[in-house]
């Protein structure tokens, strides 16, 4: 078994209106410093051992992300 | 994984008679707990506890409201009764409406959930009210959700309702359930304690009703939809970490949320599924999972049946490690239902859930006898008489008591309130009033229902009630509304509670559709307060007394206990829903004053100086006290038989109703609806101020073409309906304009009445 | 009688709707399951609206791999009309008959509404009933309705005239978008004009009982025109 | 200016419709061998150096994550 973390976010070029709005409101909570906010995915994936990177890699750009508007990075992890 | 050794059996539960258990952080009371004693010979298991626990909660046993609730049961005529086919008692009330078709509407509570997490709460009180529908038997066809939120300034209000609102659009939406109304009203009362109510109205063939019951001995139980979780659980955690043996070593759980989250999707292959297995003729009974989950739906389903039930919990798909049998009997996992199928049936009823990827586990089978067993690995953990956990759970007879303060409230008459009487100061009045946050346009909220999935809306939002199409051939339809005035009920809770009857029966009226049956839900302070107890029991007589005078019967509700803040209770909140039925659907009568130039407005019905916690007396002078409008069941009567005559006959082209911010306010709406114009003619000698903002009851506004006026203004007169001819329609102006006042743009009017609720929420 | 295929997933919400429509046209609507890999025979298809497996990942992305999707693909490739309302639009996007993707309105709100439309394209077979420059309105009703796409894309898109319907603020008044869509783009068309994909919904304006206009009909009976002609073409020719 | 990223995750009591239907669709789209997928957000805010890390937990909190259902990780990543 082996965990696996997907991080897909919003290519830079792309308006990310989530990322926008959390921006908006930080200063208004009294929240100062924060110049910029990116919101995107994270999926945590638990895999049998026998599923190798080239089947996550796979698993990433054909479905959890979408290529036209994201980027992702594919990532084992310490269970 | 916890080990079988450590679930607490029948046997064990009979052999330790003395071992200590939680049930007050449970809930119950001490002769509660004894009365339990009493039933089992003995202490009751874990798993006993949580189920009577649960079920004997004011939520689901109504043990405060049942001894006042009898009331609608006993003044319900036989003639009021005929074209009811299932009532109170049942999921939800199932009327006749023609052609073969039976309608089933219902509202339902969810406010607590709502103030901790207002998106899921809010989802989940529209997933819990679909499902109620669904086990009628019903294809689930609308939805609307009655709303009540703290000021619409208030930060916290800023919280709460917009994830309330996408909640609701979120889980309706993706269900594919038109929204075609409700409310939203602010007051500072519902502060701590929003009120969100969801209504949900379906439709199915009269042969097809399903009721819950678990009948015909050898019949399997098959639990299906969503896997069962750890969540909304809350209290019951208690007894996993305080285990019979009272280890130290036990599996103990932290406390958990008692949130859950809901899968739309899941509910919408969920329904889809069911109506297939009703249309295969699958299901001889079938209870949805909402409040107290699997205790809820085993003890009720064995309770109604003619039969035992014994059920094997460890069959029960889960979705956490380690649930013990009391978890997994409370657990409020949404999006799952449970049926009663012929063994024969087994098979075919799994092939369904198949094709529609919907988990379904038998799960245990009727039985001869009338014991509830339940057990886990083999061991029995529940062996109980169904009907003391579902339907003999205690009944308080709450002392009742008229507050203190009743007195001082009525004699507070706004009569001395400064009112504007120059053309500017009432000019002023109209925009500030139509600007002010329970008359402001509900757009922003609105605009994130679907109100045109499945195509069959006819009338939504903005208009006076939701009206849809069930019938595609014939044209047969549907309206409902939902109205309350929670100062008029805090002024006079019987009136009050008429007055909501009145409002929801007369917006049904104007669309040209007869009004039929009630529902309601109840949204009260705590019933410990006999002052709210007062309230409550003068709220059921005046809504059931109002219903013999309409002649219309309660079909069903719900009570919401306990919305308070500290001992502060919110306005008492009798949210009364009424359902009409319309023939054909394309003779609706829409709400906007239309087009035609020359089109007569008139004003049926009689205004009188009325101010009592109306909208005026609030926006103004945040004023409440003295009487609410006067309220006249007979005159409603007739009004609604005008209107439908007058829908049949061609008669009425468009119809609005008067409430809140009376006639100016249903003016500045009217001409909004359709961006035209009109001019109004105050009759001679009127106070304009009165005749323009009291909220007189029983009042119309109605657009008549020229040609039809003469026909119909001799049959209001001929009926004895007092009208009165206001102006005409007057597209080209683009404006509303009143004699005495002035001229008010189209443009001005809407940025005023729609600005309001963009600016503080977006 | 033309047949045209309605697809339906678990989530799909609108085909009830997409099928009314079809029949209002005058064809005959035949619904075809996700889980079949089988065109059965129509003479389009209608990805109809709703919430596929709830959208939960990102809309349209698990449909698209559905069996009934590979045929459709397969069918379009051959030339055969296939329209996308909304959650079709987007299933199309994800499978890669039409470019670009469709993301959270810049609002973050679901947005349901009635919505002006300019027909830019009356060339497409969803569109020659339409008179050029024809403003319709029809419901948008969609959370992730933004649409998106990379420049280059965008100005083949323009330049090719492949935008079908762009939303407009007003009936007479300029272009303007309630979701934050790139270059204020509805709906877009392939190379070749047979399939086309749109956020706004014709299917729910056939009749103004329930919907605001009957402008959206002009979809379904322009491609009847198409594969009537069509249809009568090959039934010459095989000598039927 | 320091980058920070904060990881916010369905409570694992807490039902994960999205996960599970991301989980449910692999299986169908011909990739076996994963057995659990939780899909949670991702942000990646920028922010002054003057912000320390008790406003940082305290953004995640009481705004990023919603503690009733998510769970939240924040960390400061190199840039
Ligand atoms: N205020 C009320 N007026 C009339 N009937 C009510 C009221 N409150 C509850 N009931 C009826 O009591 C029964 C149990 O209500 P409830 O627990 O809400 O139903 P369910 O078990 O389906 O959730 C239902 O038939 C309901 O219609
Ligand atoms: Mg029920």
């Amino acid at each position: 078994m082996a965990r696996v973390v997907v991080d897909v976010m919003p290519k830079p070029e792309i308006l990310d209106p989530q990322g926008q709005a959390v921006a908006k409101a930080l200063p208004r909570l009294g929240f100062e410093g924060v110049t910029s906010v990116r919101q995107g995915k994270r999926f945590e994936l638990e895999v049998d051992d026998a599923v190798d990177d080239a089947t996550l890699a796979k698993i990433a750009e054909t479905f959890l992300a979408n290529p036209v508007i994201e980027d992702w990075v594919v990532r084992r992890v310490e269970p | 994984m916890t080990s079988i050794q450590q679930i607490d059996t029948v046997e064990h539960a009979a052999a330790t008679r003395d071992h200590p258990q939680p049930y007050r952080e449970l809930g119950l009371k001490d002769d509660e707990y004894q009365r339990i004693r009493d039933i089992l010979g003995r202490r009751p298991t874990d798993a006993e506890l949580a189920m009577y626990s649960v079920m004997w909660s004011e939520h689901c046993s109504y043990k405060s409201s049942k001894v006042h609730l009898r009331y609608f049961g006993e003044t319900t005529t036989p003639q009021m009764r005929e074209k009811m086919l299932a009532g109170i008692g049942e999921n939800a009330g199932v009327v006749d409406v023609g052609d073969g078709w039976a309608v089933t509407f219902k509202v339902e509570s969810h406010n607590h959930p709502s103030y901790v997490e207002p998106y899921q709460g809010a989802a989940t009180g529209v997933g819990g009210i679909v499902r109620d529908i669904l086990a009628m038997g019903a294809r689930p066809l609308a939805v609307m959700d009655p709303l009540r939120f703290g000021p619409a300034d208030a930060p916290d209000t800023r919280r709460v309702l917009p994830g309330v609102v996408a909640g609701i659009g979120g889980y309706g939406n993706c269900l594919g359930l038109p929204n075609i109304g409700g409310e939203v009203v602010f007051d500072p009362s519902y502060a701590g304690n929003p009120l969100v109510n969801a209504l949900c109205v379906g439709a199915m063939r009269v042969e097809d009703l399903h009721l819950a019951h678990a009948t015909g001995v050898g019949n399997k139980i098959i639990l299906f939809g969503a896997r069962t979780g750890l969540d909304g659980i809350g209290g019951v955690s208690v007894l996993a970490s305080d285990t019979f043996s009272g280890e130290e070593t036990g599996p103990g759980r932290k406390k958990l949320p008692s949130v859950q989250v809901g899968d739309p999707f899941t509910e919408k292959v969920l329904i889809e599924c069911c109506l297939e297995l009703f249309r295969e003729g699958l299901v001889v009974g079938i209870q949805d999972l909402g409040g107290a989950g699997l205790s809820c739906a085993t003890s009720e389903l064995a309770s109604a049946g003619d039969g035992g039930m014994r059920v094997e919990l460890d069959r029960v798909p889960l979705r956490a490690e380690g649930m013990t049998p009391a978890e997994i009997l409370s657990s409020e996992s949404q999006e799952r239902m449970c049926a009663v199928v012929r063994p024969s049936d087994v098979d075919a009823f799994m092939r369904v859930c198949d094709r529609w990827e919907v988990t379904a586990t038998e799960i245990g089978e009727v039985t001869e006898g009338d014991r509830l067993v339940i057990t886990w690995h083999g061991e029995t953990v529940v062996d109980v008489p169904p009907r003391t956990v579902a339907h003999q759970g205690p009944v308080y007879r709450r002392p009742v008591q008229r507050p203190t303060d009743q007195d001082a409230l009525r004699a507070n008459i706004p009569d001395a309130l400064p009112r504007p009487s120059t053309p500017d100061d009432l000019r002023d009045t109209v925009l500030r009033m139509a600007a002010s946050p329970n008359l402001c346009s509900r757009r922003w909220v609105t605009q994130q229902y679907d109100h045109y999935v499945r195509g069959g809306t006819v009338l939504a939002q903005p208009a006076d009630a939701g009206m849809i199409r069930i019938d595609e051939t014939t044209g047969r339809g549907v309206a409902v509304s939902t109205d309350c005035n929670g100062r008029y009920v805090r002024l006079d809770p019987y009136a009050g509670t008429q007055l909501a009857l009145a409002e929801a029966y007369r917006n049904v009226a104007v669309t040209g559709a007869t009004p039929v049956a009630v529902t309601n839900c109840l949204n009260f302070g705590s019933p410990e307060d006999p002052g709210v107890m007062w309230q409550f029991e003068q709220a059921v007589r005046g809504l059931a007394d109002g219903c013999v005078a309409l002649g219309i019967p309660v079909t069903g509700g719900n009570v919401s206990f306990y919305n308070q803040t500290g001992s502060t209770a919110i306005l008492p909140t009798p949210v009364v829903g009424v359902l009409g039925v319309i023939d054909d659907v394309r003779r609706r009568i829409p709400t906007g004053i239309g087009g035609q130039a020359g089109d007569a407005l008139l004003l049926l019905g009689e205004t009188r100086d009325e101010f009592g916690g109306s909208e005026w007396a609030h926006v103004v002078h945040g004023h409440l006290g003295g009487r609410p409008p006067a309220v006249d069941m007979a005159r409603e009567k007739l009004l609604a038989e005008i209107l439908v005559a007058g829908s049949r006959d061609g008669m009425v082209s468009a119809a609005h109703d008067l409430s809140e911010g009376g006639l100016a306010q249903a003016l500045v709406e009217a001409v909004l609806i359709d961006e035209t114009g009109c001019r109004i003619a105050p009759p001679d000698g009127v106070d304009l101020f009165v005749w323009l903002f009291s909220e007189s009851a029983g009042r119309v506004l109605v657009t008549v073409p020229r040609t039809e006026e003469p026909r119909f203004t001799d049959m209001c007169t001929m009926r004895g309906l007092p009208w009165t001819r206001i102006g005409v329609v007057d597209p080209d102006a683009r404006a509303l304009e009143i004699q005495g006042v002035g001229s008010i743009g189209v443009a001005e009017l809407r940025e005023t009445w729609e600005g309001t609720l963009p600016a503080l929420f977006d | 009688m033309s047949r045209i295929g309605v697809i339906i997933f678990p989530g799909t919400l609108d085909d009830v709707d997409a099928a009314r429509a079809v029949r209002h046209a005058g064809a005959e609507a035949v619904a075809l399951w996700h889980a079949d890999a089988d065109l059965r025979g129509v003479d389009a298809v209608v990805v109809p609206g709703g919430f596929s497996y709830g959208d939960y990942l990102r809309a349209g992305a698990i449909a698209r791999f559905a069996p009934v999707m590979g045929e459709v693909v397969a069918a379009a490739k051959r030339g055969m009309p296939v329209l996308g309302i909304c959650n079709g639009f987007q299933v199309l996007c994800e499978a890669g008959l039409l470019p670009g993707a469709l993301t959270r309105n810049a609002s973050l709100h679901f947005v349901c509404r009635d919505q002006w439309l300019r027909v830019e394209n009356t060339a497409t077979v969803w569109s020659t009933r339409f008179e050029p420059g024809a403003e319709i309105l029809v419901p948008l009703k969609s959370g992730e309705g933004c649409y998106v796409a990379d420049q280059h894309t965008l100005d083949e898109l323009e330049g090719e005239g492949r935008v079908v319907f762009r939303y407009l603020l007003d009936s007479g008044g300029g272009t303007g978008s309630p979701n934050g869509s790139r270059n204020d783009i509805a709906g877009i068309t392939d190379a070749r004009g047979r399939v086309v994909g749109l956020m706004p919904h014709p299917e729910h304006a056939i009749d103004p009982l329930t919907g605001p206009t009957d402008d959206g009909l002009g979809l379904f009976l322009s491609v009847l025109d198409a594969v009537g002609a069509a249809g009568a073409l090959a039934e010459a020719v095989s000598g039927r």
